[in-house]
Order: C-alpha cells, then structure tokens, then sequence
C-alpha cells in the first residue's frame, strides 16, 4: 500500500517540479535573445506574471466554434503533464515508467498536435486553418525524425523503455560518443526546434501570418484556455530539453532517491537546461526566418540524419 | 425390345414431321411439335434406363446401337429439344402477332423443327459409320433453310456460308470414313459391318495405325467444322446470330453436342487403336486453339447473339480439351461440362430472344438498363453470364475445376494455366458488355415488354437446374455420367 | 447454422414494408450475434469445430474446419456485423424507392453467409464457392444504384480484379492437389515441405497476388478506391472492414499453415515491401482526396499496408529461426486486423451518416456539421484518433506492438534484417504522421467551421439506430484500447499454433500491462494511461480555479480580419490544407493544375477564375492502360480473321488440312 | 475372269480417271458458266463409266446400282436443272476470278502432286502394291483438291456449287478405288443427302439472286467479326 503512495507522491513532486520551471526556462530564453538585440528585455519571471493575468481574464469564445474548442486546452494541458510524468528528468528510474514508454510519449506530442489543429479549423478563420495544414505537414515529417532519432538510443539500450534508457546510458557515458549518437543528437535537436515553433521554422513571437504556425492555431484563445496553452507549450520546450539532455548526456542524474543524490539531480538538471534553452536563443537569434517551403528540406536533413543514425548503429552493431 | 426401342427413337419425330408437313394450322401444328418432342424425351430416359441395366443394346441386324455415351447425349438433346419446342410456341406467337412470320413460315418452321429432331436422334443410334455421316448432313440441310428462315439479307448470306462450309467439312469426313473403312477391311471379313462402329472397336488392335491415323485428321477437320472448333469456327457466329433464337438454342445446345459425339466415337476406336497419345495431344491443341480464338472475338463484339455464338465455340474447346486430358476424372469433367453447357446456352440464347424482342435490335450499344425495362429476363441473362463463365455457385464451375485439377494431376500444367487464361479474359469481355447492356438507364422509349410468363417460367427452371448442378449432382444423374465417362475409357 | 437461418431474407420486391425490412436485418443481426459467440467459444476453448458438409463424387467429402485463425476471423466479421445491420435498420429506412430493398436485404445476407463461409471453410472447394458468392453479391451490391456509370465502371473494375484474383488461387488450390492429393486444409497442413522449392515459391506468389487483389495491395488497388464509395454505405463499411480481411486471412492460412516451416526469407523481404509501399502510397493519396469515402478507402490500403507489415516481418523472423519474434509481429498484425475492422467499420458508418444526411460527399461543400449532427462528429472524431493511432485508443495500440516487433528485429544479425527494419520503421513512423494530418483535414474541414454549401446547413442529426450503431463501435475502440490484454491473451495461443513453437507468454499480460520481455521490461499500460488523461485534465481546471476563480465566457465573432461578418467562403479549403503536404511530396504526386481566366470587358468587374487540380494516377496511367491498349490491339488484330468472305474461310479450312497432315503424320 | 481380262479393265480406268482429270483441269481453265456444267456432266459419266467397270472388273454387285446412279443423277438430272436455272436467273456467263488462270493451273497442278504422295502412303501398306483401281486413288484426291479449289477462287455462286459436287466426285471415286464402294445403303444415302444438298442450294442461289441481283459471292461480306 505505501508502495503505491511512495509513487504517487515522487510523480507529483515530479509534476510541481516540471510546472515550476517551464515559465523560467521560456523566461531565460527570451531573455538571451533580448540581450543578442543589445536591449534589456522583461524579467526571467515575467512569463509567470502573463500566466497570472491571463488566468483573471475573461474568455472570449468564438460563436462559430463547438465543443472541441473549449476543450481541447485542458486536453493539451493534460498531455503535455502526463508527458512530464514518463520523462526522466532529475531522477532516472522515473516512478511512473512502467505506463509508458518513448513511443507513448511521441504519440502523445502527437495527440497533444491533433486537438489543436481541429481547434485551429474550429474557428473557422483562415488563420486557423493556415495554421493547422502548415503545423500538420511539418509535423509528418518532423514526426518520423523524431521517433527515428530516439529509437538510435533506445536501440543501443536494448528497450524502449525511457528509465532504462537513460539508466544503461549514464551508466556507460563513453558508449555516447559514437557517431550515431552524435548524428541522432543533431537530427532530434533540428527536431526540438521545429516542434517546440523556434525561429528558423516557426516564430513564436509574431501574428504576422506569414510566418505564424504555431500561433495561427491559437489565434482566438483567449484568457484562462490562452494561458493553458502557452503554459504547455512552455512544458513542451522543457521536456525537449529534457529529452535532449538526459537521452544524450545523461551525466549527473540521481541513481536513488536519497536526499543528497537528489539535489545534485536537480543541480545538474537545471544546468543542463538553461545551457540548452540558452543555445536554442543563441540560434534563434542568430538565424532568420526559413521561407515555408525551404523547411521541409530542413526537416529533411534531421530525417535522413536520423535514418543514417539507425542504419549505421545497425551495421555497426555498437 | 431393342428394335422396337430404336424405330420408337426415330419413328416419332419422322411421324411428327409426317403430320406436319400435312396440316398446315397454328394449333395443330404446335401441339404436334411439342408432344413428338415430350415423347421423344421419353424413349431416350427409357434408353438411358435400360442401357443402365446392361451396358450396350443394338439391334439384331446392327444397324442401330446405343451405349452411355449415346444414351446420355440423346437425353441432353431431346431434353433441350423439347425447352427449344416449349419456347417456339410463345416465340412464334409474338412474331406472327408483331407479322414478322407468315403462316407459310410457321409451317416450314414446325416441319423443319421435327426433321431436325429426327436427323440428330438418326445421328445417335447409328451403328453403322456410314449412317453417321448420312444423319449429319442430313442436320444440315434440315437446319439450312431454318437459319434462312427471317429472308433477311444477312440470314441468306449466313445459311449459304452455314451449307457450303459445313458440306466441304463433311465431304473431307467423308474420305475419313472410308479411310476408316479401307484400314478395316483386310481385318473384317464381312464387307457389311466393316463399317459398324462396335465390330470396329471389337477389332481395333489390328487395324492399320498408318490409314487410321490420316483417317483421323480427316474425321477430326470434318467433324470438327460441324462442332464448330477453331479454325473452321467461320460459320458459328453468322449461322447463330441470324437463325430465329430457338433455333440457335437448339443448334448450341444439341447439334454441338452431336457432332461431338461423332469425334468422340472416332476418338475411343483411335485410342483404342494406337493408344492415347496421338489423338489425344490433336485434342489438346484444337481445344485451346478455339478457345483462344473465342477471347479475341468476345472482348470487341458489338452483337450480342455473335457473343454467345463465340462462347458456343469456347465452350467446344473446353470439352475437347478435357477430352483430350484423357483421365477418369477429366472425362467425367467433360461429360458435366456437356450437360451444363447445354442447358446454359439455351437459356442464354432464350433470354438474348426476350431481349432482341423488347429492343428489336442486336446491337448492344442500342441496348441499356434493361434491368427497368425487362426486370426478369434481365436478372436471368446477367445471373446466366455468371453461370456460363464458370461461378462458383452454377454448375459450369464444378465442371471446369474439374478439368483444371485433371489437366495439373496428369502433368499438363501448363496448357491449364492457359485454359485459365482463356476463361477469364472470356468472362472480361462478358461481363463487360452484359453489365452495359442490363445496367443503367433504358435509352429511348422502348416498346416491347418481356416474353409471356410459360416462357420466363421455363427459363428459371433452367437456371434452377444449373444452380443445383452447381451445388449437389444428384446420384442418378452421377451414375448416367459415371457410365458415359466408362464408355470413353474404351 | 444460424448464420444460414439469417440469410433467409424476404426478398420481397416491394419497397415500402418496413416490417419486411426490419425483420431481415434483425435476422442478420441474430446470426451475427450467433457469430461472435461462436467465435468466442472456439477461441477460449481452442477446440476446432469440425463439420462434414456431405460426400462428393469428384472432390472428397466437403469440411467446415473452424481452428483458432478462422474463429478470430469469423468473431472480426460478425462483430462487425452486428453494429453494420443495427445501422441498417435506420439507413435504409428512406432510400429512394425506386431501388428495391428487398433485394438489398437478400444480397446483404448473401455478403455475409459468404465471407462467414470463406472463414470457416477447410475444403479448397468449399472455400473457393464462398470466395466467388462472395464477390458476386459484392459485384451486385456495387452496382446497386447502378443509374451513375461510375458505379457500374467500378462494379465492373472489381470483378474483373477478383477473378483474376480467384484465377491465380486456383492455380495454387489445384497445384496443392496434386502434391498431396486431397483438397481438404489438413492435408495441404506443412505440405510446403514436400514440395520442390520452385513449386513452394510458385503456390506463395500466387497465393500473394490472388490474396493481394481481394486485400488491395499497392499494384492491384486500383478497385479498391473506385468499388467502397460506390456501394451502399453500410456495405462499404463491411466491404472496408471486413471483405478485404479475408485476403490477410487467407494469406495468413498459406503462407504459415500451408507452406510451413522452412521459408525462405526473401517472401518476408517481399511482403514488407509490399506492405511498406502500400501504406505509404495509400495514405499520401488518401491526402489528396476529397471525397469522404475514396479517402476512407485509400486509408484502408493504408492500413492493410500495416497489417501486411507485422505479417512480413513474422515471415522474414521464423525464416531466420526467431520465433517468438515472429510471434510478437504476428500478433500485432492481426491485432490491427481487430481494430482496423473497428475503428475503419466506425469511420464508414460515420461518412455514411453525413452522406445520408447532406446527400454530398465532397468534403469541400460540408463543413459546420459538428452543430447540426453532434452524435455523428462525436463518434466520427473517436474514429479518427484511433485510425491515427493516439494513445487512449485502439489504433495505438496496435501500432505500438509492430513498432516493438520491428525494433526487435535487431536482434538477429542478418544483413537483410539490419536494412528491412529500419527502413519499414521509418516508413511506418511517416504513415503514422500524414494519417493524422488527413484525418485532421477529413475532420476538421467536414465538421468544423461554417457550413459551405444549403447541404451542409439543412443537415440533421442521423436515426437513433444509427447512432446506437457506431456508439456500440467506439465503445469497441476505446475498450480494445484501454484493455489490450483481452485481445492479446485470446492472439498470443492463436499465434503459437500457426508458428508451430510454443512461445506463450512472449507478452506478459500482469495487470492490463503488456510487456515485452524480450526487451527487459519495455510496456505499456493503457489503462492507467487512459485513466490519467483522464484524471491529469482535472489539474488545469483546479488550477484554473485557484488563480482565475470562476470562468466568465463571452461569445464574440470570430476575428474576419476587419470585414464586418465571417463568410464561410474565408475559411481554409480541403485543398488549400492539404497544398503544403503536396508541395513536399510533389515527385511522387506529379499533379497538374488548370487555371482559367474568364475574359472580363472592363476592368471594373472581377473576372471569374476556375481552378482545376488533378494529381496523377500514377499505377493507372503507366501500369494498366498500357496493358489493356495493348491488350485491345492484339484483339482488334484477331477479329480481321473473320473477314467476312467465304472463300477465306474456305481457305482456312484447307490450310488447317495441309498443315495437319504434314505434322500428325 | 482371267488375269489379262483384268488388265484390260485396269487400262480402261486409267483411261477414264485421266479423262476424269482432265474434266476437272478443263473447269479450272474455263471461264464460262454453261462450260463448267458441261464439263460436270461429262466428268460425272466417266465416273459411271469406272464404276461399271469396277462391277464388271470385280464383280461387287452393289456397286451396279451405284453406278446407274451416278449416271443418271450426277451426269442428267444434276445439268438439266443447273442449266435451267441459269437460264431463269439470266446470269451472264462470265465468271469472275480472284485469282488468274495460269496461277491456278499451276496450283492444281503441285495439287495432283501432293495427292499423289499422300496416296503412295496411304496404298503403301496394302501388300501387292493394291489392285489396279486402287492407283485411282491418287486422281480422286487430286479431284477433291481441285474441288476446293474451285470453290475458293471462283466469285459466282453456281461454281460453288459445281466445286462442292466436284468434291463429292472425289470422295465417290475414292470410296470406289480402294475399297470398291460402300455398302449399298450407304451410297443410297449419301446419293439422297447430295441430291438435296444440290437442291437447296439451288434455292438459295434463286434467293441470292432476288435480293442481291447477283450471284457474285463479293455481295456476301455483310456478317463480319
């Protein structure tokens, strides 16, 4: 009986852990990028004061759009916390790790993308449905790369299974340098850009619809769903990171649940994070926008380069 | 018993012929021809039963003689003859109230239908060679002046290319015979049944292979331009498509199967002569060479009479090609395919009638949706093409599954692939144009309704019979084909 | 016997009594029902059910053998059934009467006996009888309404296809025969062995390719797309669900019962790139469609594409050695079998219900139907994440268990091994991603946004019963998705059976959990994983209480870029969604645009513009036609021999004597 | 009857199969219709004339009455009522050709060639080279030939007629050559069934002639494919 309450409490304290720090993360990168543009830029903690106010508003909900519009933010929300749930972040044998694995986690991004495409045509405006057809066509290609990269190191760990995963490959941290590895990280990094809307495939920051994707579909969120969204799509951003950080340099992650183990974790774990997210601005603002039919041979090259990963781990047999 | 049975055989219908050639009224006329047609039938189910019982039967003399093979033929023929007769009642009905037939018309039609009759029942009994070719010819001339019979244009020139092809035909059968004839005489002392099939099979071992081979090919192009196998098919889709349609139903479902009795006769005394692999292999090749033929001549067709017409063709190679497998199981395949064959053609050449009279045209283009106009034909005539191309639930299917799986057991693998072939690009080109014809929507006003229910009656009947033939072949009906099969193991 | 009882239909001609109509489908519904318990008690007894249909002269006696493939089969097809004939009863209630539902009724049940027949037939005969009843009702029930030429064109397409099909199985029954001598499935059991190599390769192409036509793999699919949008919708959705299942299952018969153990591995290679290129071409061309049923219809290659995946690599493991990998993949191929007959029955229920309603199949005029039809975009939207296989529902699942059975594949060090896997795990990531981008397209361009055409504004809300119907199916979808054990227990001895080793438990089944002990502890639980969807959505609501206190909602219109009211001709178009997915895959598309311009006299009017896209066909236009001209002209060329003139025939008469006698001397 | 006895009779059917030959040369050569019946008719007696001397020669008695009918069908009956229907018919006597003469004298001509070769293997298992009619047999082959020849080239219907019965000559000769005639019933009939045949296609031509007011057999080429 206690066993089930020990790990229910870990997957909370997980889940607060998660929650906490999207905003911060979201927070830091912009504020890299306001520094690359020489100027101040907000607060790292002001992606928090936007959730707060967003949840006082009040929501304006279209009168052309059905029942799945209102719901699908809470649908969203949902996914993106029971993703938060199997991914291993600070600790390695995540408690929940038996429900799902990698293959859950990626059909659940995709789930998470299938209600808010229908949100977006819901509405019935252009942008929406602009949004959607450019979010699903990315997604069919960035989908496979991505599945295909982490399966390169699930591969070599023998199982699906992210806990173990992440555990045969801190264990043996050396194996990390063999090309595939390094192709794979390459491919699920272009990857992590696309989906999460960073700048060379998508910019979050504009509503000009040009360049929109990401921000088309949720053109008429307002209020409370507005703030659930863009919390998680900043959970999103997170656990890429995460995935980024543990799949590949898993160094540092706590083996066991004792305090001490614990805080080096959490240590390492922000660490890593805020040297990616800090990264990912650096390219943000250092590339500019791809024209939208120059980005699927973008994600052309992180689909080969994850395809060439599998083959050549295959043929080396590492 | 065996002479009065064999003067019953033919005596009716020349007496019914007799009779009408002297009255001359509708009535009279159709009564004659339906009862000489049913008693007909009757003698040959009593042949059939009594040559159960012990094998063969001939007549003292040995000009008349009758086994399984000829029993069983004899009933499909009389049995056809007698829907074909059925039929001609309502069919000439229609025509004499619509005056395309006069009453001089009607009576040549009756005459000539009972002489028919009597020429192919001549045919079947014969023991004597030489009575074969005289019963043959003389089907012929009877069936000359019917495929004349509408004085169309198209039909003179169908029945003057129907006699001259089919007396050249049988001329060259001719020399076969007496071919056949000088090979046995220095064998049979007697001069007169040198020429009787059964003392040729009693003494078929020491006849001259050389003559008897020669004699073969003779019998084989003369015999097989009457059965209509390929190359000298020409005149089966002008003769068929032209004739009034019970006439061509009579022609596909009987005459065919005659002349096939006649090659199959020669086909045993060959085999039994110089042992299966020469005739046989001469089978084989007519067989798939006239269904070859057929494929081309479906798949562009405009008239849909000409269709069946190359189906008739189609079908003989089936039946020939199966004979020329030679196995047990393949002869009973072809002796199956016989019956079911018949009975297909004739309800498809009757259904093609009901709608050539609602459509007054053969042409197929002109025809559309008859499934509205004429619901039940239309049903018969589509269901009727699934049956005829060998569908699982009609008999043509149990027959053909047969030959196929004879043909791969003795090894001719690859001539059935090509059989295969042949069936299914046939039943392309059938369902392609059926399909066009009994789907969508009627084109202009179109008049004519269907045929009178006796008519469409006796149609479901017949496609009632396939459908049982298709499912369970009841045991009687087994034993009839078991013994016609024996007959061909010689 | 039931199912026979069911098929005893009123073939009543008149249209209009219900009652007559009511009763044949109850019937059907019984016999199906009947069905399914069947099947169930042959599965979870294992015993076969063996029945001597009567002594024949020429082919043995006649056997119904039903083992633990065939009770799968017959339980897919009779569920199936049941909810079809349920949504019957309401459909056919207003079909105009001018096309007789008796005669629906009595093909309907036709189709039915015979697919239960093709199932449960353990005699070559008896089976090919039931596979040709089978496609003649289906030929009939295609050109039902037969007044459009298309559906005649394709009534036609699809017999013609099927009888090539059955042709090439014949070849292969009858080949059977003669190396072991009876026509009966216990004597063809592990006859591979005794074969001569060729003859074994021989029997497994044809049997590829007869199967492959009636299950619609990629070259011979040309029917497919043309036949299911023809027919009657609820015959469509058996036609999609079921019919083409007969093909997998019979593959399933030869290639494991028949041919059995030692297999070349170049069959699995074939079939998987069968399977992979079915998928893939399947669903970019479901992408491009926008007919409601011809998109379902492509899905469905798609789909027997993935069925065909986790057969082929079975194939390709046992003949490498690896059985319980094989039986890991060939439990996830016929677990798809399971929810494609679910999830796609539900999909062609649900574009019925909208045809039915809106008489208009083009999606591009539908649109805003979410209002007017809840139920039906409700249920239509379950079925479409599950064919997009997301997590909570069945499609996952499924999809799950080939990906597990793939990525074992690295276990064995063969080279073909090392390159077919991870290539057809590629392929069927990238099926899995376009499938959800069509179907949010057939979704959402359907039922959301503003109606776009009167059709779509007068729709209304299908019949209860139909509505019951595809209740029962995404009942279906969501418990075989959440409870896969169910299925997986009832696969797992099926699969032991035909491989011949006993590797039961490959799938351990602790708790609505599988696990795959062959890649230490990787599992999924679906349960929990549906129940903390579930729960996890109460967090956002909680939290939005505790910062935003009640939620206060106002509707406003949808922001039209400054223009005063939204017109529904502003919203995003079918094709316009699917535009950049052809920009990407434009080589493999080729498609061809035509736009007119009407001359307009003075600058001040708008000239109208009329834009026409065509994508190419590809296999039709480079496979077929050339095949059928040349076909046709070798014809054209044979007919001239029938020249008309007597003295040609006369002559050929005489030429067929000369070169008689210089041969047969 | 004494050896030589029969060798006389020997000589005299050479005699009259090589006149029988020569008939058939002459209607391949000819162009006019009245000729070609001549001929027939002249051809036909000869035929008689080999039978009556087959009887005499060998004395199978049925073949007498065979004979007699040949004579009186064939050579009288068969003429008077071709001529008379030429002349109701008013046909002008040209006969039309698809192929030139010399070319189709040529043709008969390896004909005879091939008959008599197929003949040699057909008398070559008789022991003692066969009697002496039996060397008949290679003229009436020959004759069959020719009569599908005629048929083949020749346009008019009537010539089609007299190429079937030239035929029919052959077949008769043969039967008559190797196995001295068939049983008497036998050639009854097929006496019967020719006659008839004769007759009908008379009727046919008399149709031909009212509907296509010709008898050219190029009229016929309506019912093609």
């Amino acid at each position: 009986m206690n066993q089930i309450v020990t790990t229910i409490a870990t997957s909370l304290a997980h889940l607060v852990l998660v929650l906490a720090i999207a905003p911060l993360v979201t927070g830091v990168v912009r504020k890299t990028k306001a520094r690359f543009q020489n100027r101040r830029g907000a607060s790292v903690l002001q992606p928090y004061f936007d959730l707060a106010k967003l949840f006082t508003k009040e929501v304006v909900v279209s009168s052309v759009a059905s029942w799945l519009f209102q719901a699908t933010p809470y649908l969203v929300f949902g996914s993106m916390l029971v993703i938060a749930l199997l991914v291993p972040t600070v600790i390695t044998p995540v408690p929940l790790h038996w429900v799902g694995d990698i293959i859950t986690v990626i059909y659940l991004f995709a789930l998470g993308r299938f209600f808010i495409a229908l949100a977006g045509l819901d509405t019935g405006s252009a942008f929406g449905g602009l949004g959607s057809s450019r979010e699903m066509s990315i997604a069919s290609i960035v989908e496979p790369a991505m599945m295909l990269a982490i399966f390169t190191a699930s591969v070599t760990a023998g199982s699906t299974n992210l806990s173990i995963v992440v555990e045969r490959l801190s264990a043996s941290p050396l194996a990390m340098m063999n090309p595939a590895h390094l192709l794979a990280f390459a491919g699920l990094f272009i990857v992590m850009i696309a989906e999460t809307g960073r700048i060379p495939v998508d910019n979050p920051a504009t509503h000009l619809e040009l360049t929109m994707i990401h921000e088309a579909m949720i053109l008429e969120y307002s209020g409370r769903y507005l703030a659930l969204i863009e919390w998680a799509s900043q959970i999103k951003l997170v656990v890429f990171l995460a995935l980024l950080s543990n799949m590949f340099f898993p160094v540092g992650m706590a083996a066991t649940w004792s305090p001490w183990a614990l805080t080096v974790g959490v240590g390492a774990f922000c660490l890593k994070v805020t040297v990616l997210a800090v990264i990912v601005a650096v390219i943000e603002s250092m590339n500019a926008k791809l024209r939208l039919f120059r980005v699927p041979e973008l994600l052309m090259v992180a689909f080969i380069l994850s395809l060439l990963a599998l083959i050549l781990y295959f043929i080396i047999g590492a | 018993m065996s002479t009065i049975l064999f003067s019953l055989l033919i005596g009716t219908p020349i007496t019914a012929s007799v009779l009408c050639a002297v009255f001359h009224r509708r009535r009279i006329l159709e009564v004659i021809s339906v009862t000489s047609a049913g008693v007909t039938f009757l003698w040959a189910t009593w042949l059939m039963s009594v040559v159960i019982e012990h094998k063969t039967i001939s007549s003292p003399e040995g000009w008349w003689y009758a086994d399984g093979l000829s029993a069983y033929i004899a009933v499909i023929v009389c049995g056809s003859a007698l829907v074909v007769a059925l039929y001609s009642v309502g069919y000439l009905r229609r025509q004499v109230r619509s005056r395309n037939v006069d009453g001089r018309q009607l009576w040549l039609y009756y005459l000539l239908l009972n002489v028919f009759l009597f020429t192919m029942m001549l045919v079947l009994i014969s023991n004597n060679l030489g009575f074969l070719w005289i019963g043959t010819e003389a089907t012929t001339l009877a069936t000359a002046l019917l495929v004349a019979f509408y004085e169309r244009e198209s039909s003179i020139e169908a029945a003057w290319k129907y006699v001259i092809i089919c007396s050249v035909g049988i001329a060259l059968a001719l020399f076969g015979i007496i071919l056949t004839y000088f090979s046995a005489l220095h064998v049979v002392p007697a001069a007169g049944n040198a020429l009787n099939w059964s003392s040729l099979m009693v003494v078929a071992k020491e006849l001259d292979p050389a003559v008897l081979k020669l004699a073969f090919i003779f019998i084989l192009v003369g015999f097989g331009t009457k059965a209509g196998l390929a190359p000298m098919h020409t005149w089966k889709p002008d003769a068929y498509s032209e004739a009034p349609a019970p006439i061509s139903a009579l022609m596909a479902a009987g005459l065919v199967n005659v002349a096939l009795y006649s090659l199959m006769r020669f086909y045993i005394l060959v085999n039994a002569a110089l042992g299966d692999g020469y005739a046989s292999t001469l089978f084989l090749v007519f067989g798939l060479v006239s269904m070859g033929m057929a494929v081309p001549f479906i798949l562009l067709q405009r008239s849909f009479k000409r269709l069946l017409a190359y189906s008739s063709v189609e079908h003989v190679g089936i039946i020939v090609f199966a004979l020329g497998i030679g196995s047990p199981l393949a002869y009973f395949g072809a002796m199956l395919h016989l019956l079911v064959n018949a009975i297909a053609k004739v309800l498809l050449f009757l259904t093609a009638s009901n709608v050539r009279l609602a459509y007054k045209s053969k042409i197929m283009r002109k025809v559309s949706g008859a499934i509205t106009v004429i619901p039940v034909s239309a049903t018969f005539l589509i269901v009727g093409v699934f049956a005829l191309t060998g569908w699982p639930p009609f008999g043509a299917f149990v027959s053909e599954f047969t030959i196929v799986s004879a043909g791969f057991a003795s090894g001719h693998a690859v001539p059935s692939i090509l059989f295969i072939g042949f069936v299914v690009s046939i039943f392309v080109g059938f369902i392609y144009y059926i399909s066009k014809m009994v789907l969508g929507t009627p084109a202009a006003r179109v008049t004519g309704g269907d045929a009178d229910t006796a008519s469409l009656l006796l149609l479901g009947v017949l496609l009632a019979a396939l459908l049982l033939l298709g499912v369970y072949i009841p045991p009687p009906l087994q034993q009839c084909i078991q013994n016609a099969a024996a007959v061909l193991m010689g | 016997m039931l199912i026979i009882a069911g098929r005893r239909s009123p073939n009543s001609q008149s249209s209009l009594n219900t009652a007559g109509r009511n009763l044949g489908f109850t019937l059907a519904l019984l016999s199906s029902i009947a069905g399914c318990l069947l099947s169930l008690t042959i599965l979870l007894s294992g015993a076969p059910l063996h029945v001597e249909l009567g002594q024949t002269p020429l082919f043995g006696s006649l056997i119904l053998h039903v083992d633990g493939l065939s009770a799968l089969f017959l339980g897919i097809i009779s569920l199936l059934a049941v909810s079809v004939s349920v949504y019957s009863l309401g459909y056919t209630k207003d079909l105009s009467p001018r096309h007789a539902v008796g005669t629906l009724l009595f093909l309907y049940n036709g189709f039915l006996l015979s697919m239960v027949g093709v199932v449960i037939a353990g005699h070559a005969v008896v089976f090919l009888f039931a596979w040709e009843v089978m496609s003649l009702t289906t030929y009939f029930l295609i050109s039902y309404e037969h007044e459009e030429p298309a559906a005649r064109r394709a009534a036609w397409l699809y017999v013609v296809m099927t009888h090539i099909g059955t042709a090439f199985l014949l070849v292969m029954f009858v080949t059977l025969h003669t190396y072991t001598g009876s026509f009966s499935f216990d004597a063809f059991k592990d006859s591979g062995s005794h074969m001569p190599a060729l003859v074994r390769s021989l029997v497994f192409l044809c049997a590829t390719v007869g199967f492959g036509i009636k299950a619609g793999i990629i070259p011979f699919h040309i029917w497919l797309p043309e036949a299911h949008p023809a027919a009657p919708s609820n015959v469509s959705a058996l036609m999609s669900g079921v019919m083409i299942k007969t093909g997998i299952y019979g593959m399933v018969r030869v290639f494991f019962d028949f041919l059995g153990p030692d297999i070349p591995a170049w069959w699995g290679v074939l079939i998987l790139v069968v399977a992979v290129s079915s998928s893939v071409l399947g669903v970019l061309y479901a992408l491009m469609e926008h007919d409601l049923k011809r998109l379902l219809a492509y899905h469905s290659i798609e789909n027997i594409g993935i069925i065909l995946m986790g057969i082929g690599a079975a194939l390709l493991f046992t003949a490498l050695g690896s059985k319980p990998l094989a039986a890991i993949a060939l439990i996830a191929g016929l677990y798809h079998v399971l929810n494609h007959a679910i999830f796609k029955g539900l999909l062609f229920l649900g574009a019925g219900s909208v045809l039915h309603a809106t008489h208009s199949r083009n999606i591009e005029d539908l649109g805003g139907l979410v209002r007017k039809m809840p139920w039906t975009s409700f249920f239509f939207l379950i079925g479409a994440v599950a064919i997009s296989a997301l997590p909570p529902l069945n499609g996952f699942v499924s999809e799950w268990l080939t990906f597990q059975a793939l990525l074992l594949g690295f276990q064995i060090s063969d080279l073909t091994v090392k390159i077919a896997v991870p290539l057809t795990v590629a392929l069927l990531a990238l099926t899995g991603a376009l499938a959800a981008a069509c179907f949010v397209k057939a979704f959402g361009i359907t039922f959301l946004g503003l109606p776009r055409s009167v059709h779509a504004q007068t729709a209304h809300e299908s019949s209860p019963t139909m509505i019951a119907a595809m209740g029962l199916l995404s009942l279906l979808c969501v418990v075989f998705g959440v409870a896969p054990g169910l299925v997986v227990s009832v696969l797992d001895p099926l699969a032991a059976s035909l491989l011949g080793a006993n590797i039961s438990g490959q799938i351990a089944l602790n708790g609505g959990m599988l696990a795959i002990p062959q890649s230490t502890s990787t599992s999924i639980a679906p349960a929990v994983l549906a129940g903390f969807l579930v729960a996890i959505t109460l967090v956002p609501i909680s939290i939005g209480f505790v910062f935003g206190g009640k939620l206060r909602k106002r509707a406003a219109m949808t922001w039209g870029c400054g223009l005063e009211k939204l017109e529904p001709r502003m919203q995003y178009t079918a094709t316009g969604f699917s535009k950049p997915i052809r920009m990407i895959f434009s080589n493999i598309y080729r498609a061809t645009h035509e736009i007119e311009i009407s001359e307009v006299s003075s600058p001040y009017f708008q000239p109208e513009v009329r834009y026409e896209l065509k994508t190419e066909s590809v296999f039709l236009t480079y496979l077929y036609e050339p095949v059928s001209r040349v076909v046709l002209k070798s014809a054209r060329m044979m007919r001239r021999l029938q020249t008309g003139h007597l003295q040609s025939y006369l002559a050929y008469i005489f030429i067929t004597l000369v070169i008689l006698l210089l041969f047969a001397r | 009857m004494s050896p030589t006895h029969i060798q006389s009779i020997g000589l005299l059917i050479d005699i009259c199969a090589a006149a029988i030959l020569v008939t058939a040369f002459l209607i391949v050569s000819s162009r006019n219709l009245g000729f070609y019946i001549r001929l027939f008719a002249l051809q036909s007696i000869f035929l008689g004339l080999v039978a009556l001397l087959v009887v005499i020669g060998y004395g199978e008695m049925h073949i007498l009455i065979a004979a007699v009918l040949t004579i009186v069908v064939k050579a009288v009956a068969i003429p008077i009522v071709l001529t008379k229907m030429i002349d109701r018919i008013q046909v002008q006597k040209e006969v039309g050709f698809s192929i030139n003469i010399t070319v189709s004298l040529l043709l008969c001509g390896g004909m005879v060639i091939v008959a008599d070769s197929v003949a040699q293997s057909i008398l070559a298992v008789q022991e003692g080279g066969g009697s002496a009619v039996s060397r008949v047999l290679s003229v009436s082959i020959a004759l069959m030939l020719i009569g599908l020849f005629i048929m083949t080239t020749r346009k008019k219907a009537l010539t089609q007629i007299i190429g079937l019965l030239t035929m029919e000559n052959g077949v008769f000769l043969s039967g008559l050559s190797i196995t001295y005639g068939m049983p008497l019933i036998v050639e009854v009939g097929i006496f019967f069934d020719i006659l008839i045949a004769v007759l009908i296609l008379g009727v046919f031509v008399f149709r031909i002639n009212k509907t296509f007011e010709s008898i050219n057999i190029d009229a016929l080429r309506s019912l093609r494919h």
